[in-house]
């Protein structure tokens, strides 16, 4: 099949701009989804495509337009809100876990709620505290909602129309380093399922189980892992909730070993999720407790050395991994 | 108070006699509540309307079949004269799965597809941005539906009110936001919540229109409700009402009513919107006790056969537990 | 020492009490803390004695006054503030997140923030899906944050003065059920630490990890266990952030086995977090993997028999010992 | 426009000059930061304040020494007048460890213990109800100090200024809020973010006290902000100044201006407030070309010691990455 050459951040767009092809009933809210062109851009062109009434400018109020979002989706319409980054939905927490992830159970089943949400995640631009955070996982605790993390571009174009397709509540996030990252992508890419884990790349010495942006640390340590005849697996998630239990134990079950990657802050990550699950359901095949790698437990600092050390690294996982092995 | 019609053809006859047993029927189901709770037949938390009655009743007036309603915990009154059944409000609450929310929701959470009833709903404000939402899927959809969102005066303080006032006025939405100002929130009274306690001030700094109506003569709340419903169907925007009211009872179950004296319930009481409407109705000669004792009887009847029907109800198996937190038939 | 009979919820008010005549910084603030009485009654009569500068009824504005909180501490105050339940500092999470949690890192050490947060918390009174969060373990993912859940009378009584004592931001949970719980307190109960768990219950079985309400439901499961002859310890978790990994380790070593009872939804619970670190940390010493007792994945339902089988229960820990221990 | 005293005592020619100067002096250090930026010693967020110097250098001229400010991430200007030397706000841009925040906070994150400057603030309303509740602890403790609570136009719609505002009213706390309309929140101009754009009408509808300004003449602004203060320090409750004014450089460098024409950017930037300040001055003698190099002599030569301060600056080592997550020689 014919591929293109495409950044991330087209093939969001490409996802947003066929789904609103597809479908009337989708619409797109959020800052500066429309004049400005989109935060990171991802929403370029569109306004000028669809008109004001599809691309729509919020006032900022996170918790208003997030609720008219759940609104708009009880109404007949498949929105999806744009959050700027995960940063600011802090101000929308109540009505994404106490709105958005309750209706269907209060009204015995009668209300879901067909809502996409999207929202830039993660550190890496010394942006400091209050634009660092990698909440994904956290959401990922709450019943009701699914939460997903697209890495590749395969899935930055084909998880918003399984996304739109499903009945209920789903959180996309997109971690701010992947926009610029450039790969061929088949011209007619479509939907992906939303809800299993890929292994990335097979290996038998240890299984690397990693999501987002650190998907890619990971695929750069086992490259350089295999160059001293280590072969490790990488295990992308995809999905944060449901998590793909079997994906992940068919992996540890060959390998063994585990390192979990996970740009959040080490103490109730979803990292420690991932590990208590695969001691529960596969701990006589280990070889090794489970290892996590996180982030550091601090608010991510300004300056660039600090915020590289308070994050995962290839470095980091190389090390890592050679520990876990004891080589 | 708005003058009961004299005129009294048949129809505004039937009409006021209606509307009467409408507040009845709510203020009748809400005293037999107050016997179940303390036979602990229902549980959790239950927040009466008492007082209150005119309101709900005026608004349901200019409600149309499309449109929706998003109330609050404070809702058995919403839920009742928007049509969902009597027995399936009273299942909710025992906590069956006849109920009209499976009985997962109870007093707080009614819910209802049918009528586009979208809760109940526990967060103070919570239910604003989500009114304010299907108000914008209506417009979007070229749909006539109104989106009523009922909330108390004390919500005003809430970020929400805010920005979920904006939106709609910025946007030109079908909202009718409709304020119960019972002066209190739980024991917080009006002034010691906001700054300006004249709450029209505060639509029109979103440029909403508003009026301000005594909700306790339900003809008026009726009236103003179907200018705002005018209004905001001829496509000119959200419209704000202040309904100026009383609960005569305690917040929920749980509150000893340390915050206000006995005497100042007791004088409200006297011009409860029952009493009040009755009179009148009387001195019409719409209402005669004969005509009481009828609807009095058929709003006994009507209890009783949903005190059986949710006696009767069954509960939802344990297995099912994990139901209704991913549609079914749906990938999880 | 003189001891009286005294209920969680008058314990909590003593040691408001104290906090208020001891220091004059310290004033309390909240929804319906004054003229109301306290939603729980825990701030009953203190209106009348302290005044309204200092038992401050605030309007409904989470966020606001959430943020007064953080503004008042940084100001020379030692403010308490009330959220009435954890359901609703959703509506304040971005203040607790983005503001209280980062001030003194983001300034370098210059500011920090000492102040307390209490709240209620839990489930079990049907009270649905919006009022029955139990979202502390939640919350202790945050750096910057410290997390407390006293579950006992002397806890109630004595964390506070020490949170308050505190030169940082400070969550104090308490839990729906434990307000009318009955027992005795010493006279001159003062403060306690609030970093170190607690053992509560000496055995050498299983060690029943837990925290908050939970706490009684295991010291009854242990009791019954006891008459079957095992001897089950428990350990009271008290401070969820930071965890006290010495005390939980040292108990795991001792019994080898664990199971970890937190009312929590399960996954992304506090639970994973510290199986994960007893994986980490005593992985060799274990007899079998950590077994995790919490919430059903679910919002918790109005239904009694619906809400009672969402929730972790004695009985159900009972169940889960025997089959970990095969007896 | 305001009009600068005629009669120029030695001391009014003086002030005058100091605030020329201090307006030049933000505005040729945010150049100097753009050209850093460029070449990669600044990173992160950079939000220049490029065309609003007037406002927060009148807005300086009321604050007194026990005030505190609450600012947002274009703090630029409020940090250097403040009174935080540029040495320790450039290091701090480079991430150094002599910045004022340690190298933690960066552009958008300038604080210090010293002059009561409680950050830089990247969550666009999150200071406000801090700035709330700093007002609230000097009044209970019966200090005379002010809380100035800086923030943009675009900010105003977020429920937090809506509770914000109430607290304060309600409690008659000593803030100045003090809203930078520059009529743009990032591509968003001021009528599709609010359905009222006369700001004021919100500020009073809380029944705060309030007034507008032209946020392009520093005499403006000064004398505003006096009258502010003034009435603030008398114990009347809150006061909103709304500033008018134009950001003339992109929301952050990362901004391509799609929203705007160039020719309305062009044409603000005749009328900018150091052009027009200066151009005053000249006619009424109180500035020459001489006196002009002057003072631009005197800021680059600070510019310059601050530029080789920074770059001499030392990275914290990353051993010490966990510091200042909890105080130190506390319990953690
Ligand atoms: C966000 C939030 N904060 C607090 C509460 C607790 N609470 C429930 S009802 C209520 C009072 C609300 O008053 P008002 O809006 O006037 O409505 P009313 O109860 O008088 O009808 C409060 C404080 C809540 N449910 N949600
Ligand atoms: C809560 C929140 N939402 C969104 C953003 C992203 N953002 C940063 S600045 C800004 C515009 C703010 O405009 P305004 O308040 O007018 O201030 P200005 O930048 O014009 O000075 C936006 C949307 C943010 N930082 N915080
Ligand atoms: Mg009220
Ligand atoms: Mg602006």
């Amino acid at each position: 099949m014919a591929t293109q050459e495409i950044t991330y951040r087209e093939a969001a767009r490409e996802a947003l701009r066929a789904a609103l092809h597809n479908d009337e009933r989708v619409f797109l809210m959020g800052e500066d989804v429309g004049r400005y062109g989109g935060p990171y851009a991802v929403s370029l062109g569109l306004l000028e495509e669809f008109g004001p009434d599809r691309i729509r400018d919020t006032p900022l109020s996170e918790s208003a337009f997030v609720g008219a979002g759940i609104g708009a989706a009880l109404g007949g319409m498949r929105p999806i809100v744009e959050i700027m980054t995960v940063n600011f939905s802090l101000l929308a927490a109540d009505q994404i876990i106490n709105t958005a992830a309750t209706y269907l159970h209060m009204s015995g089943g009668q209300f879901n709620v067909p809502l996409v949400i999207r929202m830039a995640t993660g550190a890496g631009f010394q942006l400091a505290a209050q634009h660092s955070h990698s909440l994904e996982g956290w959401y990922a605790h709450i019943p009701g909602l699914k939460i997903v993390t697209p890495a590749t571009l395969e899935d930055v174009r084909g998880m918003l129309p399984t996304a739109l397709a499903d009945p209920d509540p789903v959180l996309i996030f997109e971690h701010l380093a992947l926009y610029n990252r450039k790969g061929q992508l088949v011209e007619d890419a479509g939907p992906v399922d939303i809800d299993r884990a890929r292994v990335r790349r097979q290996g038998t010495a240890v299984s690397l189980i990693t999501y987002g942006n650190s998907l890619w640390k990971c695929i750069e340590a086992a490259e350089q892992l295999a160059g001293e005849g280590i072969d490790a697996e990488v295990v992308d998630l995809r999905s944060l909730r449901p998590l793909d239990d079997q994906t992940i134990m068919a992996s540890v079950r060959k390998t063994r070993r585990a390192v979990i990657v996970d740009e959040g802050w080490r103490s109730g990550s979803l990292s420690a999720e991932i590990a208590a699950r695969i001691h529960e359901q596969a701990f006589y095949e280990l070889d090794a407790p489970v290892v996590r790698l996180c982030s550091e437990e601090v608010p991510i600092p300004y300056a660039k050395h600090l915020e590289e050390a308070a994050l995962p690294q290839a470095e980091k996982i190389v090390r890592a991994v050679r520990e876990l092995l004891g080589t | 108070m708005t003058k009961a019609s004299t005129a009294s053809s048949h129809r505004d006859r039937e009409h006021h006699l209606s509307l009467l047993k409408q507040m009845l029927r709510v203020r009748r189901f809400e005293e037999k509540c107050v016997e179940l709770y303390s036979q602990q037949k229902i549980r959790g938390f239950l927040h009466l309307y008492i007082g209150e009655e005119a309101v709900c009743t005026g608004l349901m007036q200019a409600v149309s079949a499309d449109d929706a309603m998003v109330a609050t915990y404070r809702e058995h009154g919403h839920a009742l004269l928007r049509g969902i059944p009597m027995n399936a409000v009273l299942a909710e609450m025992y906590g069956k799965q006849e109920g009209c929310s499976g009985g997962r929701g109870g007093s707080m959470h009614l819910f209802d597809k049918a009528t586009h009833f979208i809760g109940g709903n526990a967060i103070v404000g919570g239910g604003m941005p989500v009114a304010v939402g299907y108000a914008l899927a209506a417009k979007l959809r070229k749909l006539k539906a109104i989106s009523w969102c009922v909330f108390g005066e004390g919500a005003m303080a809430e970020g929400e009110f805010h920005e979920s006032m904006n939106l709609a006025a910025l946007w030109q939405l079908p909202v009718v936001f409709c304020c119960e100002n019972n002066y209190y929130a739980m024991g917080t009274a009006l002034d010691r919540s906001e700054s300006e306690t004249n709450l029209l001030k505060h639509a029109k700094s979103y440029r909403i229109n508003a009026q301000s109506v005594d909700g306790m003569d339900v003809l008026a709340t009726e009236a103003a409700s179907h200018a705002a419903a005018k209004w905001v169907r001829a496509g000119k925007g959200p419209y704000f009402l202040e309904f100026q009211t009383y609960r005569f009872r305690a917040h929920s179950m749980f509150d000893p009513e340390r915050y206000r004296e006995k005497a100042e319930v007791h004088d409200r009481e006297q011009h409860g919107p029952i009493k009040r409407y009755g009179e009148q109705l009387r001195e019409l000669g719409i209402l005669d006790d004969t005509g009481l004792n009828t609807l009095e009887a058929e709003i006994a009847q009507e209890i009783q056969n949903a005190v059986d029907f949710a006696e009767a109800g069954q509960l939802e198996p344990v297995a099912s537990l994990s139901r209704f937190v991913y549609s079914e038939g749906a990938a999880s």
